[in-house]
């Protein structure tokens, strides 16, 4: 049975929202999202996920917090602890048992709610391992990045074209909230934070909340005339420990693209999918995650993002939305963000970062500092 | 399961264990601290609280006064209509008669502790708060209560700006 | 499902969280007689990362609960984990996407200083609630005096569940709380913690993880698997985030994922049609309001079955053979054990000295979480 | 946006302040207790061994996280081991800026499977992958018996 996105919600994504509660920022993409799809959430769905960790958000237990602003009082709910592509995976497996006809997956970020990110961050090292050693935890990206950098012999410069790509491609995208006209050179000389990353290669924290109404294939197609379908989903995690995990290549993205492709029919991903869009929370992964996917060969992403590739107008099209560098890091909500994206590009909604001719598109996340867990949805539209 | 298996697994500890650090271990304290954007239905609410007052929002579909407010009702899903004051009286609903503080010690004065529903919101809508001025033996649900407010210049915009709420005396509305 | 495992329940045990993940479904998958390698999928079930103290608990637990380099995911509905969990791992293999998924819950409550309870303070709105400086006990205290007003129940017979959990505990390997010679009397003379709960209305917190071995069909079939039990309904419900807006005495949520979980089951009256039940009791009271929230008992009845010795081991309907929360222990997510894994011993014969005197071919139970709040409910057939 | 009203005068939102912490008391664990009590009784690095799949794991494990066998064979990590990766912390554990940058490494060990993530003590510019170096351990009466008990590596003369 095939699963299709019926509507699609968003608010703009803003380094702050003072002006809104967690609640009500939810509750604005929730409204979008069933005006989009036509649905009334209190007769017409069956199920809704949201996907959260409760130190993002300042609760003991968020679960207890979602219902109401989402149209699910009394109704089927639950939290995947996961980032949004984790909660559309189990939204689509829901549907496909047959159970549920019509689900709701929302994420959000509240960052600016949070007053000790790098506190909250560094909660998540192991306790025995990591914690003890006191240093701040995106030393992790830090080492990382130079494993990849120095096992692909990427020059440091391919960054510097990530980042100004996808700040640029953020200033045609008008929910994105670090828009900027970054010149490639830029990032390069900017403060040194981790090196090899720098302050401009590590996206910033945004609020922004974002809404999917997912269907079966009867119920998607009663909905609307375009549904856009899930063609596949994967999800996988490495070794959870930062010592014996894959540090050069993400192989968590490697393994949920298996996957996706799988169920996707997917043979040779670089020709089939027409757009991309990547986890960039920091520079070097849009790198590492294109090479994991199968959509540019080991050790190659950084020249082909010297050559233009991945730009709107490139070979094939990755971030066009801006990524987390261009919208800022949205946290669990960057999956759902970038699914929502490639639905509105598949669906000519995209405005003027509208990539032409795209049929397939491909979403991927990772859950960030520190873990090794990701997800990926190829999407598609037309039989 | 018990016919098969004879050893359960799990290593248990003495308390000692733990406090005098006769195993290895970590202590840390993370540092998590957040400020929450209240949002337009609290910050309105905390503004009113200020000012002596508790406010809730209507809903003209399903015609409720919703207490505490918000700006979306639950029940109808959608926008709700507009602001209300409502009274600083109600009936308790239930409550506690706690000798537990938050971190689970014990304390010798206990705290009555309850949920109240306020007069001119929707049936059973209200909030929990701290009763005073009754006994555990006097206290009950049903029981008319009143808001002790703390005096102006003491409030901050918190719940707390209600200092708890009393029984409701003779001829008192 | 095929195999369940859990480890003791103590108030502190040495093992990390990954460590008793891994204790867990080392056994659950040595039951089934399957390995690692047979493994689709993960699903990991824990409660708030604030009792073991590490921000994106899921992803830590990882390794333990066999999660590595396969498809992993947490689901995380506050105490209605301990079934939903369950449930999750049921949508894994019921649409399809795996043959066999290990679902693996864990918590770690005594890691959390001072007390367990500090981290509850914080499960509470920061703007309505948290500034009172609430306790976890007054959610049950509030709900509890709201039940026994509302029916005109004794604190005599809730201490009877109290009893009764204790006593079934004697005979499950894992417990923490189990008392052959407890009384009623017992009960209501332990100390007074936020009226109307004692200290013996409680399931006190623990350390503890426990696992179940989910399978397709096909795989049963093809393995020649005997010691199975089937999945044959799930539903699950939450309520308003608004408790102070909602009537405690009943849970609804809980009875309208029951309504979910009966409509699959095709169970048309569920006090005729289920054989035993374990109903979520982390306070003695809870079993009742549960009992009457899966529609096994008339609102204020539950009482009177009790009193009436029918929820025995031995009686027409069995609450909590395994001894329960308020018997075994209450290590949050990981009461899996007793919730699910006792459904699985019962109905597959191997429940041992627990095993119900005569036949039982459906059982249900339920879990309960979040803001009084979250109900999930699994049943389950021979 | 989607209500009915909003507030347009700034002053008038409100924010609320609050933490979710409490203290904690983590077990190293039935792998991790071996590992500290030989590194602050003995000043030894161990790992732990899964036969099956011939790895040794640093940090150790109780169990093998591939094929979930359980490990209780412990072998002594080679006295030096080689810089993989370098990184160099420009700002202190909660995001202040360090007058000078803090080296971090991971280091690898032959035959082990994994490594230990550590600060690296070197001057900046001497830190890079590759470097040959070794535990600086802490003196045995102020040893505690976690990671700390390492102070950091340092390069191991030949």
């Amino acid at each position: 049975m095939r699963v299709g996105i019926v509507g699609v919600g968003m608010t703009a994504f803003r380094s702050s929202t003072p002006e809104y509660s967690w609640k009500e920022l939810m509750y604005e993409a929730a409204s979008r999202a069933y005006a989009d799809a036509g649905v009334d959430p209190r007769t017409q769905v069956d199920s809704f996920l949201t996907c959260a960790e409760d130190y993002y958000e300042g609760f003991g237990i968020f679960d207890e917090f979602v219902p109401d602003q989402i149209g699910a009082a009394l109704r089927p709910t639950c939290t995947v602890s996961g980032d949004g592509l984790h909660g559309l995976a189990n939204a689509f497996m829901q549907i496909q048992t047959g159970l549920i006809d019509v689900a709701v997956v929302e994420a959000h970020s509240k960052a600016s709610d949070i007053t000790t990110l790098a506190g909250v961050v560094e909660h998540g090292l192991d306790p025995i391992w990591n914690k003890p050693l006191g240093g701040h935890p995106y030393i992790v990206a830090g080492l990382e990045a130079d494993a990849y950098l120095r096992s692909t012999r990427t020059p440091a410069r391919s960054l510097g074209a990530v980042v100004s790509k996808n700040r640029r491609n953020g200033l045609r995208n008008p929910h994105a909230a670090y828009g900027a006209d970054v010149d490639p050179a830029q990032p390069l000389a900017s403060e040194e934070r981790f090196s090899p990353l720098r302050a401009l290669d590590i996206s910033a924290p945004a609020d922004g909340a974002i809404v999917l109404v997912v269907a079966s294939e009867r119920a998607a197609r009663r909905l609307r005339a375009d549904p856009v379908w899930i063609r596949g989903v994967g999800w996988a995690s490495d070794s959870p420990s930062l010592e014996t995990r894959d540090r050069a290549a993400a192989t968590y993205a490697r393994l949920a693209a298996q996957m996706a492709y799988r169920l996707a029919k997917i043979r040779a991903p670089a020709r089939e999918i027409d757009l991309a869009e990547v986890d960039d929370r920091f520079s070097y992964k849009e790198l590492q995650h294109l090479e994991a996917l199968g959509l540019a060969r080991a050790g190659e992403a950084g020249r082909r993002a010297l050559n233009g590739d991945f730009s709107i107008d490139g070979r094939l099209p990755v971030n066009a939305s801006g990524g987390s560098l261009g919208c800022g890091n949205v946290f669990e909500a960057t999956g759902l963000h970038r699914a929502a994206e490639v639905v509105l590009q598949l669906r000519g909604d995209a405005g003027s970062r509208q990539v032409d001719g795209a049929n397939v598109g491909l979403a991927q996340s990772w859950r960030f500092v520190p873990s090794a867990s990701g997800a990926v949805a190829v999407l598609g539209v037309g039989k | 399961m018990t016919a098969r298996i004879s050893k359960w697994p799990g290593k248990e500890l003495h308390a000692d264990d733990l406090y005098q650090a006769k195993v290895t271990q970590v202590r840390f304290r993370p540092d998590a601290k957040y400020a929450w954007s209240a949002g337009e239905a609290m910050s309105r609410f905390l503004e009113e609280l200020q000012q002596g007052r508790l406010v809730a929002r209507t809903c003209r579909r399903c015609k409720r006064v919703l207490f505490p407010p918000r700006m979306f009702c639950e029940e109808c899903f959608r926008p709700t209509d507009g602001w209300t004051y409502i009274r600083d009286t109600g009936t308790i609903e239930t409550f506690s008669v706690s000798y537990l503080d938050r971190d689970a010690r014990r304390i010798a004065q206990p705290i009555l502790v309850g949920v109240v529903s306020l007069d001119g919101a929707s049936p059973m809508m209200g909030m929990m708060h701290y009763f005073a001025e009754m006994t555990p033996d006097q206290i009950r649900i049903g029981m008319r209560v009143k808001a002790v407010w703390r005096p102006p210049a003491e409030r901050r915009g918190s719940v707390l700006d209600i200092a708890y709420f009393r029984p409701l005396r003779e001829g008192e509305a | 499902m095929i195999g369940a495992g859990m480890t003791l329940f103590r108030r502190r045990l040495q093992e990390t969280g990954k460590e008793l993940c891994y204790e867990a479904a080392r056994m659950a998958l040595d039951s089934a007689g399957l390995t690692l390698a047979d493994v689709d999928a993960v699903v990991s079930g824990s409660a708030p990362d604030a009792f073991d103290g590490v921000h994106m608990k899921g992803e830590y637990l990882l390794d333990g609960a066999g999660g590595y380099r396969k498809p992993y995911v947490r689901v995380f509905t506050g105490g209605g984990t301990g079934v939903f969990s369950t449930i999750a791992g049921w949508w894994h293999v019921a649409s399809g996407l795996a043959d066999v998924v290990l679902v693996v819950n864990e918590e770690k409550m005594s890691s959390c200083q001072p007390h367990a309870q500090s981290v509850f303070a914080h499960i509470w709105d920061p703007i309505l609630d948290r500034p009172l400086q609430p306790n976890l006990v007054w959610i049950f205290a509030m709900e509890m005096n709201r039940y026994m007003t509302v029916h005109g129940v004794k604190k005599e017979d809730i201490a009877l569940v109290a009893v009764k959990n204790k006593r079934n505990a004697v005979d499950h390997p894992c417990a923490q709380l189990a008392d052959p010679k407890i009384t009623v009397e017992d009960v209501l003379k332990s100390e007074v913690m936020a009226w109307p709960v004692q200290r013996l209305d409680i399931s006190p917190p623990s350390d503890g993880a426990s696992a179940v071995v989910l399978a397709s069909d096909e795989v049963i079939r093809k393995r020649r698997i005997k010691d199975r039990a089937w999945i044959s309904g799930v539903g699950w419900c939450i309520d308003s985030t608004m408790w102070t807006d909602r009537d405690l005495y009943f849970p609804q949520y809980v009875a309208r994922a029951a309504k979910m979980a009966y409509k699959m089951a095709k169970i048309g009256d569920p006090r005729r049609e289920i054989d035993f039940a374990e109903p979520y009791d982390p306070f003695d009271y809870k079993e009742l309001h549960h009992l009457e929230g899966l529609l096994l008992a008339k609102k204020g009845e539950a009482p009177k079955l009790t009193r009436e010795g029918v929820t025995q081991r031995d009686g027409d309907l069995p609450a909590c053979p395994s001894g329960g929360l308020m018997g075994v222990g209450n290590p949050i997510a990981a009461t899996m054990g007793q919730k699910i894994g006792e459904l699985f011993w019962q109905l597959t014969g191997q429940a041992g000295k627990r095993q119900i005197p005569h036949e039982v071919r459906t059982g249900v139970s339920n879990g309960w979480g979040d803001l009084m709040q979250y109900g999930s409910v699994v049943v389950m057939r021979a | 946006m989607t209500f009915l009203e909003r507030t347009t005068d700034i002053r008038r939102l409100r924010h609320w302040e609050g933490t979710i912490e409490a203290d904690y008391i983590y077990t190293s664990g039935i792998a991790g207790e071996r590992f500290f009590v030989a590194l602050r009784e003995e000043g030894r690095i161990l790992a732990a061994r899964c036969s099956f799949c011939d790895l040794a794991y640093l940090p150790p494990k109780m169990f093998c996280e591939r094929c979930f066998a359980e490990l209780t064979d412990f072998v002594d990590v080679p006295k030096v081991g080689r810089v993989e990766a370098v990184t160099l912390s420009h700002v202190d554990r909660r995001g202040n800026r360090l007058a000078r940058p803090e080296p971090w490494a991971f280091v690898t060990f032959k035959g082990i499977h994994g490594g230990l993530l550590h600060r690296l003590l070197v001057p900046p510019d001497k830190a890079r992958p590759g470097l040959r170096v070794r535990p600086r351990v802490h003196p045995k009466d102020v040893r505690r018996g976690t990671i700390a008990d390492i102070e950091g590596f340092e390069p191991a003369t030949p």
